[in-house]
């Protein structure tokens, strides 16, 4: 069970009380009309699913209820920040794409030489 | 390769079963093959052995980072089914089914495919619908699904509690007397052997660090930590991590990686004949033939590669299996894992050619690979041997989240009004 | 040594050693065996207590069926599982007897046997085992097909298991409990209890954990160490009264930490009451504990290793530390003369005690040539024949072991010794379980053969044991540091500790037939694994699920490095290479019961229900679930069922009335002066053009232009809209329109609340709806004219400030009340009073359904289903031409969205009046086809329909409305009903009654 | 108008006539109360403070408390204030007469609450719910919506035993049940 800093309730709350909300910074079109069939399948579905720093946003919907943003590795599942939406993407100091501290299974299990 | 049968067993028992080969043989790399197949679980040691078998093509390696079968095929809660809802969906899992009723003996290895029966919960009136819709279409597609009342869903699975006081009554459930269970492991290694057979390369502990492409974007070969290895095509199978290694070609599938845990309990004689599953309340359960109760958790909410999950998934599920299996509070966790699944917007999967030459993929399965596995990879070995899709595969492409044109199993179970 | 040299009349067993132990024989309990009655001493465990009677065989094993007695005293058992009931609801299966401690009248039986333990048809699998080897079901039961799940799966799985499972429902409660602190501390030995003194000094708020029934952890049995001058175990209990006396500390016994999960959250399982004699009955059986803890201390010990060698598994056959803990502790001695077959100085210390306490010690079997100087020493001091550079090279006794082989290394010449009991040490493994969960990395340390910790990801270290820190005072100064903060504790233990080994003992292989276990539950042997490695399972993970080692209740806490170990010498390559089997939580197994805890019954998920519920039920409703909700589903009267009663409300609302319970509708308030501008984005239809006073049906959907939700949205002020949703919907939708609002279109000054159950409704429909509710309403007039349909207003209602909208979903004159949800009840009954006396009716969810389909109204999730655009569903018209933005519209667009022959919604009737389609039904243009046939849609509502006299049905069919006047056909399994395409809408298609 | 109206509709609780049971917490249903929710931007806080008579809090996880009426930072822009009485505290009114841009919406129905008071209180709610319950944590006056078992609860900290716990309507008898279960653990 994760512990999540709520930008706006400024402290760590339990994974409980938020819902995950997808991969952050994908902005809506502007003119979503005119788009080409590529471009709204790109917007709506592709991702970026990445093994490593990931950009994404939570709700602490029983929380303040509001939307924020997230910085996790999604190897270790630590959360190295999260800010408040509407900000650019924050930079992550000092962060390789996974740390390698962590174990994933896979990495503990036996190799098959 | 030597011949498993109960004389071999007989004949082995009386020279302590020295006698027996490696199952499969674990050569150096070839610097090039015909096709290089990444990812060495159930559905790409399948494909390099359907290559072989069915389309000559034998010039063919899997490479597996890790142990063969180390992830979704390890992972998963062995259920096998095909009473899907939509024509694509029924196509692929019940062409699935079919070959899981002959592996054993295709692949002279005992995957212990055990028709035991998977039965489909129906808590309300929303649930009777959606199930009719189904077992009516599964009928006129020539699956078998049938309809049972809560006496007969009894009857066939005693332990279920059918009381009317019920949080979630039970008003019926949906039967497919052919699905059931395998075991995970023998599919991961009946198939390694029986490619390995025909000439397959088998190659673990070899990750794939890069994609490397010619002049004209076609794909030319794989770097790997063991250095590079030159392939005329490439089919990606990395259940897991195929956002990852698609990444290495520079092509963006439309996937979200989430942890999906699983438990078992302590072994226990026999005491639940089937597979049984519930939408409404989240829970599916049957019993191994080491005696432990397998339990399936869902998918945790968020995209992580960690292959752990929270333990509130783990008592959610509990929750439900107790509602529906009152006895069964007494019963211990043994052990819980997580394994990564990729999940499509559409909640179907992925088979398809690629905007990069020679680079096929496979991916998206969800929670329902294991299932598939035969019939995806026999699919998928097409897909690669030919170059384009089996009709039985046609649906399954990327294209589709162009055009809009979904398979959307999960919307059509929509929540009721 | 018989009972009743004890003087008391009891018999407490004739392997009780009197003056010896820290049980007080005073209070005694009774508990049966396999039918037979044994009296214990308050304290024992379950195996305690079996061996103060010399009762050592406890089980069978898994495969092969052998005798197998008590290994261990802790959790670790993997033999002595056991069935203990407390009464027929309260029986468990699979009971560590080491840890299970007696209470009165237990009834306790021994498991996977037949007929009995002594005598065990199973055991014939043992005889038979050549042909059993690892693995051996993989290369047979192929042929015939159907033979595997016919035939051999089934005997395979009657042959396998342990215990039974509880055949009754579980009558006891469980507890959850969340809790924080700064620091937990996972095991209270010596290490453990002295970094909570050195927390505790801190402020710090700690739990201490323990999952004995006490504190002490190893000063159980190990009598050398003294702390501060005492006796180990004197001072841990001193300490922990100390400890509990602080407010910042709560120690938990009988406690186990299973699972270290991310970001410091643990959880616990606590044994609350299934050691007492009589649980009160509103005591839980177990109470989870999930603990976020800044901090994490691990203090786990370690866990001592059984020798691997021919016949290693008889009854009698006990680890030292074991031994040296039912003697030290329980004051019960293994044996009468006991040998000792050890590759590690702990053993002796365990001999030493046994001797001191009068037991004959038939030898000291060491393996190794040079075994620590003091032991030896004291060995001789004591007249204890030490045999180094020995081995046990097999072992006798059918039910109980009789004698060991002894042979010096290398060497043939052999010689049978006679015992009652063989302990055996191969050396202790760091408890590093709780580290590997928290995802920690280990490290090989070559020098002591162990796994140790290495690099940690969670803020958490380990201390002890568990640690690889064995000798007593580097251990406390560890424990102080990890506390951060100070304590003032010094120990020290008379001996040192050297030696231990992994793998496969002298005599066990590497090429021989022998059985020597290495996972006992499992019966795996060293050859198993051998046969493993040369069948190409050259990954550890590979050899553990094709061996099924480690795999059993235990999870490999005995087996796992020795499994290891003599794969890497088959593979000749270093053990780190080989690889480790991942720790996975639990711990040790934890009942289902305790992961629910609270949620059960009525606690298992909330049943909403409505102002109106109990009113209902009063009224004879009979209630489905709709998501959390339970809803009216119709109304029987005497002698009616669903049918007749639904014919008979349909025909009553439209001919009279009838009254509704629409509370359950989803109800968000859309207020700010940009309300309706967002509206317009995200429902599809235009809202700016809407009159305060005024409601509209909208549909929503998402990009993919999907129908997402529907509902009638009324306009109360030019900045305040009552928007309502559907039931299940509710929820969701506010979602989704919050994130919009806050991440697409935050520059809106709009704000959103959901109301839902600010208010109940009260829907009154029918030609009579008017005059019904008209005495009630003060302050609006609510004439056909100047309250015309797809009104609405605010007023008063029965003196109560209430919304009232003039609308439908039936087709009739309809109004549906909306009142502040606590006058509910009084309103509903006022209406009902009236409406009764007007001849009107109570109808429920199934004659809405009925009658809006006789409308050919929509359900979403019923008729539509997530794949379906507004245009399929014939709403079109709701989708604005106009609006150059809104949720949905590009997705609407694409290509197979707007391409010919999408399936859409119609009308269908059956040529044969009385056949009612079933829903869910598949629809074909040609019935003869074969299968697999090409199916057109399916039937998404269908009902007998009183007002038509006849059946009606409504369907998504493929290019449905260019299909209207054909005739298709729905195979049913006995028959096949032929259906004519048809509109939607089959009643008042003018729709002249919705106005009157 | 007809007769019948005249007699005003009798007030019907979620939760009437139950009351809690064990020994080391009391759990009673709170009495009536007028509930708005306030949605408003940060400059507006002050006009409608003043319209209220009480500070609203801007400090996350706090309340403030004046004349009767309480107000609970539930997020950045939201509170919910209560007020004694069964809506004749006219916080409607006063939001209106505040003059500023917000919204102002009655959910006095909507919502119910439960007094859970005692030495075991915070052990209570802690059966469901994943706070921190410590004084240092969650002092008095400390309030915010969270999660109790499988509801979403407001949880506002009116004493260091005694706790006011605000419900939606249909999941109060789930929340008293709950607390009941909690309370009969609560003693530990």
């Amino acid at each position: 069970m994760l512990l999540i800093h709520c930008p706006y309730c400024e402290e760590d709350r339990s994974e409980l009380e938020f819902r995950w909300a997808g991969e952050a910074h994908i902005a809506r079109p502007d003119a979503i009309a005119d788009i080409t069939d590529e471009e709204f399948a790109e917007y709506f579905f592709l991702r970026n699913n990445e093994k490593g720093l990931t950009y994404e946003r939570w709700r602490h919907i029983h929380g303040c209820g509001r939307f924020f943003n997230a910085a996790r590795d999604t190897v270790s599942d630590r959360f190295l920040m999260t800010y408040k939406a509407g900000l650019p993407k924050q930079p992550v100091p000092g962060v390789s794409a996974t740390e390698k501290t962590v174990e994933t299974y896979e990495q503990t299990e036996g190799d098959a030489r | 390769m030597r011949k498993y049968s109960v004389f071999a067993l007989a004949r082995e028992a009386l020279r302590a079963h020295k006698g027996w080969e490696a199952q499969w043989s674990s050569p150096e790399p070839r610097s090039s093959y015909d096709v290089i197949i990444v990812g060495g679980g159930g559905h790409g040691l399948g494909a390099a052995y359907y290559l072989a078998k069915e389309h000559g093509i034998t010039n063919v390696a899997v490479l597996e980072k890790g142990w063969l079968g180390g992830g979704n095929t390890g992972r998963n809660t062995t259920i096998i089914r095909s009473n899907y809802l939509y024509e694509e969906s029924m196509d692929i899992y019940e062409h699935s089914l079919k070959l899981w009723e002959g592996l054993s003996q295709d692949l002279n290895y005992n995957v212990m495919y055990s028709p035991r029966g998977v039965m489909m919960l129906s808590h309300n009136t929303h649930d009777m619908q959606s199930f009719k819709r189904h077992i009516n279409a599964n009928r006129l597609y020539g699956i078998d699904n049938e309809w049972l009342t809560p006496e007969q869903a009894k009857a066939y699975c005693p332990p279920l509690d059918i009381s009317k006081t019920a949080r979630y009554p039970i008003n019926g459930a949906a039967l497919q007397k052919r699905g059931g269970t395998a075991r995970h492991d023998a599919v991961a290694w009946g198939y390694a052997r029986a490619a390995s057979d025909r000439g397959v390369h088998i190659i673990q502990n070899t990750e794939v660090t890069g994609i490397r492409r010619g002049l004209n974007g076609e794909v030319t070969g794989v770097e790997t930590n063991r250095g590079f290895i030159g392939a005329k095509k490439i089919g990606v199978s990395a259940a897991g991590h195929s956002s990852v290694v698609m990444e290495m070609a520079g092509v963006r599938v439309p996937l979200h990686s989430n942890p999906l845990q699983a438990l078992v309990s302590e072994p226990l004689k026999p005491i639940f004949p089937c597979v049984v599953m519930s939408n409404t309340v989240h829970a599916y359960i049957s019993q191994s033939d080491k005696g432990e109760l397998v339990i399936g958790a869902g998918t945790d909410q968020y995209n992580s590669y960690s292959q752990t999950g929270g333990l509130q998934i783990i008592t959610h599920t509990l929750d439900a299996i107790c509602e529906l299996f009152p006895m069964f509070r007494r019963v211990k966790m043994m052990r819980q894992w997580g394994g990564i699944t990729d999940n499509t917007p559409d909640r179907s999967a992925i088979q398809s050619v690629t905007p990069v030459p020679g680079l096929f993929v496979n991916c998206g399965w969800g929670t329902g690979g294991f299932k598939a596995t035969p019939g995806s990879a026999n699919l998928f070995a097409h897909l690669i041997a030919k170059g384009e899709p089996h009709k039985l595969a046609a649906g399954l492409t990327l294209d589709r989240f162009r055009t809009g044109r979904l398979i959307d199993e999960a919307a059509a179970a929509a929540v009721a009004h | 040594m018989s009972g009743s040299s004890h003087g008391s009349t009891k018999n407490l067993g004739a392997f009780r050693i009197k003056g010896v132990g820290r049980l007080t024989p005073a209070r005694t309990s009774r508990f049966s065996f396999d039918g037979k009655s044994y009296t214990a001493i308050e304290g024992d465990t379950v195996a305690s207590a079996l061996l103060a009677h010399g009762v050592h065989l406890v089980g069978r094993s898994f495969k092969y069926h052998r005798p197998r007695g008590v290994l261990s005293a802790g959790p670790e058992e993997p033999n002595a599982l056991l069935d203990v009931a407390r009464d027929s609801a309260r029986r468990q299966p699979n009971v560590r007897a080491t840890v299970q401690e007696v209470f009165d009248g237990a009834k306790i039986a021994s498991q996977n046997r037949w007929p009995s333990l002594a005598f065990d048809v199973g055991s014939v699998n043992n005889l038979l085992s050549p042909f059993f080897p690892a693995g051996f079901y993989y290369k047979t039961f192929k042929w015939p097909q159907e033979a595997w799940e016919k035939v051999y799966e089934p005997i395979i799985r009657r042959a396998a298991g342990l215990g039974v499972a509880p055949k009754e429902e579980d009558p006891d409660r469980y507890a959850n409990r969340f809790a924080h602190c700064d620091v937990l501390i996972a095991g209270a030995g010596l290490a453990g209890l002295t970094a909570a003194l050195s927390a505790a000094a801190t402020g710090a708020e700690v739990i201490l954990v323990d999952e004995q029934p006490e504190v002490g952890g190893a000063l159980h049995f190990d009598t050398s160490t003294t702390v501060d001058g005492k006796n180990g175990f004197e001072w841990a209990q001193e300490t922990a009264a100390k400890l509990a006396a602080m407010p910042n500390v709560r120690i938990l016994t009988r406690t186990t930490v299973f699972g270290y999960y991310n970001h410091g959250f643990l959880g616990l399982a606590e044994r609350v009451s299934d050691h007492l004699n009589r649980p009160g009955r509103e005591t839980p059986r177990e109470r989870l504990w999930q603990v976020r803890a800044k901090r994490v201390v691990l203090a786990a010990g370690a866990i001592e290793r059984h020798m691997v060698f021919p016949n290693n598994d008889r009854p009698g056959i006990l680890l030292a530390s074991a031994a040296r803990t039912f003697l030290n502790h329980y004051g019960v001695a293994v044996g009468r003369n006991v040998g000792v077959y050890t590759a590690h100085d702990s053993a002796y210390e365990a001999a030493f005690d046994l001797k001191r306490a009068g037991v004959s010690i038939a030898a000291i079997v060491d393996c190794r040539e040079r075994p620590g100087e003091a032991v030896l020493a004291e060995a001789r001091a004591l007249g204890i024949n030490v045999l180094t550079g020995h081995s046990v090279t097999d072992t006798s006794g059918r039910l109980r072991i009789k004698s060991m082989t002894v042979a010096r290394n290398g060497n043939m010449d052999i010689r049978k010794m006679p015992i009652d009991a063989l302990i055996v040490s191969a050396g202790w493994t760091p408890s590093v379980h709780l580290f590997s969960q928290s995802r920690g990395k280990l490290r090989w340390d070559e020098a002591s053969q162990r796994f140790l910790p290495d690099i940690y990801a969670q803020d958490c270290v380990s201390v002890g044991a568990c640690n690889g820190t064995d000798e007593a005072s580097s251990l406390v100064h560890e424990a102080i540091a990890a506390g951060g903060g100070a304590a003032s504790v010094s120990a020290e233990s008379r001996f040192g500790w050297s030696g231990g080994m992994i793998g496969a003992a002298e005599g066990a292989g590497p090429d021989t037939r022998v059985k020597a276990f290495v996972d006992f539950q499992h019966d795996v042997t060293a050859k198993d694994i051998r046969l493993a490695v040369r069948e190409g399972m050259h990954s550890i993970e590979h050899i553990k699920r094709f061996t099924t080692n480690g795999m059993a209740s235990d999870q490999g806490k005995l087996s796992n490095m020795h499994g290891l170990a003599i794969a890497a010498e088959m593979l000749d390559r270093p053990i780190p290479q080989v690889g480790l089997t991942t720790f996975r939580a639990p711990y040790t197994p934890v009942t289902y019961g305790t992961l629910v805890a609270h949620s059960r019954g009525e606690l298992f998920d909330p049943a909403r229900k409505t102002p109106m519920h109990d009113l209902e039920a009063a009224e004879g409703a009979e209630f489905e679930d709709v998501g959390n909700w339970k809803r009216a589903w119709y109304f029987p009267k005497r002698g009616e069922n669903l049918s007749s009663a639904v014919n008979r409300e349909c025909r009553t609302v439209r001919d009279v009335a009838g009254v509704f319970d629409a509370s359950t509708l989803g109800k968000i308030e859309v207020v700010g002066p940009d309300a309706a501008q967002f509206l317009n984005l995200l429902y599809t239809n235009a809202w700016d053009t809407l009159k305060p006073g005024k409601c509209r049906y909208g549909i929503m959907t998402r990009e993919d232009g999907f129908v997402y939700d529907d509902g009638v949205v009324g306009r109360l002020a030019e900045d305040r809209f009552h928007v309502t949703t559907t039931t299940g919907g509710a929820p969701r939708v506010l979602h989704h329109m919050e994130d919009y609002l806050q991440t697409e279109f935050p520059h809106l000054k709009v704000w959103l609340t959901s109301t839902t159950e600010q208010w109940a409704v009260i829907a009154v429909q029918g030609p009579k709806a008017r005059e019904i509710i008209q005495p009630f309403v003060d302050g609006l007039d609510i004439s056909r004219e100047a309250f015309p349909h797809m009104s609405v207003a605010e007023c008063t209602v029965m003196g109560v400030p209430a919304r009232l909208f003039r609308m439908s979903f039936t087709g009739e004159l309809g109004f549906e009340v909306n009142v502040p949800a606590d006058y509910g009840s009084a309103v509903w009954m006022a209406i009902w009073e009236r409406a009764k006396g007007m001849g009107a009716c109570l109808y429920g969810t199934e004659t809405m359904h009925v009658l809006r389909a006789e409308k050919g109204y929509i359900i979403v999730g019923q008729d539509t289903d997530g794949t379906v655009t507004p245009e399929d569903a014939g709403l079109g018209w709701a989708v604005s031409k106009k609006k150059t933005d809104f949720v949905g519209i590009r997705g609407l667009k694409r290509p197979d969205l707007v391409r010919d022959g999408r399936k859409q919604l119609v009308g269908l009737l059956t040529n044969r009046p009385s056949d009612v389609l079933e829903e869910g039904a598949q629809i074909v243009g040609d019935p003869n086809q074969p299968k697999p046939m090409t199916m057109l849609g399916h039937v998404t509502s269908a009902y007998w329909s009183e007002n038509c006299g006849r059946s009606i049905a409504m369907a998504l069919v493929a290019g449905g409305r260019s299909r209207i006047g054909q005739t298709l056909y729905v195979p049913m399994k006995d028959r096949t009903i032929a259906v004519e395409v048809t509109d939607t809408g089959f009643f008042d298609k003018e729709g002249g009654r919705i106005h009157g | 108008m007809a007769e019948v109206s005249s007699s005003k509709a009798a007030r019907t609780l979620a939760l009437s006539g139950i009351r809690g049971r064990a020994a080391s917490v009391s759990i009673i249903p709170a009495a009536p109360a007028e509930r708005v929710s306030l949605r408003a931007r940060p400059e507006d806080v002050t006009a409608l403070s003043s319209a209220l008579e009480l500070e609203l809090p801007t400090k996350p996880k706090t309340s403030a408390t004046n004349n009767m009426r309480t107000a609970l930072w539930l997020g950045p822009d939201e509170w919910l204030v209560i007020g004694d009485g069964e809506g004749e505290s006219g916080l409607m009114a006063a939001c209106a007469a505040s003059g500023v841009l917000c919204s102002a919406v009655d959910v006095s129905h909507r919502n119910t609450a439960i007094w859970v008071e005692g030495a075991g209180a915070a052990a209570a709610i802690n059966a469901g719910c994943p706070l921190d319950l410590s004084l240092k944590a969650f002092p008095v006056g400390a309030c915010t919506r969270t999660i109790f078992g499988k509801v979403e609860i407001v949880l506002l900290r009116t004493g260091e035993e005694s706790f006011r716990v605000e419900v939606w309507r249909s999941f109060s008898d789930y929340a008293y049940a709950l607390l009941a279960e909690g309370a009969l653990d609560a003693t530990f």
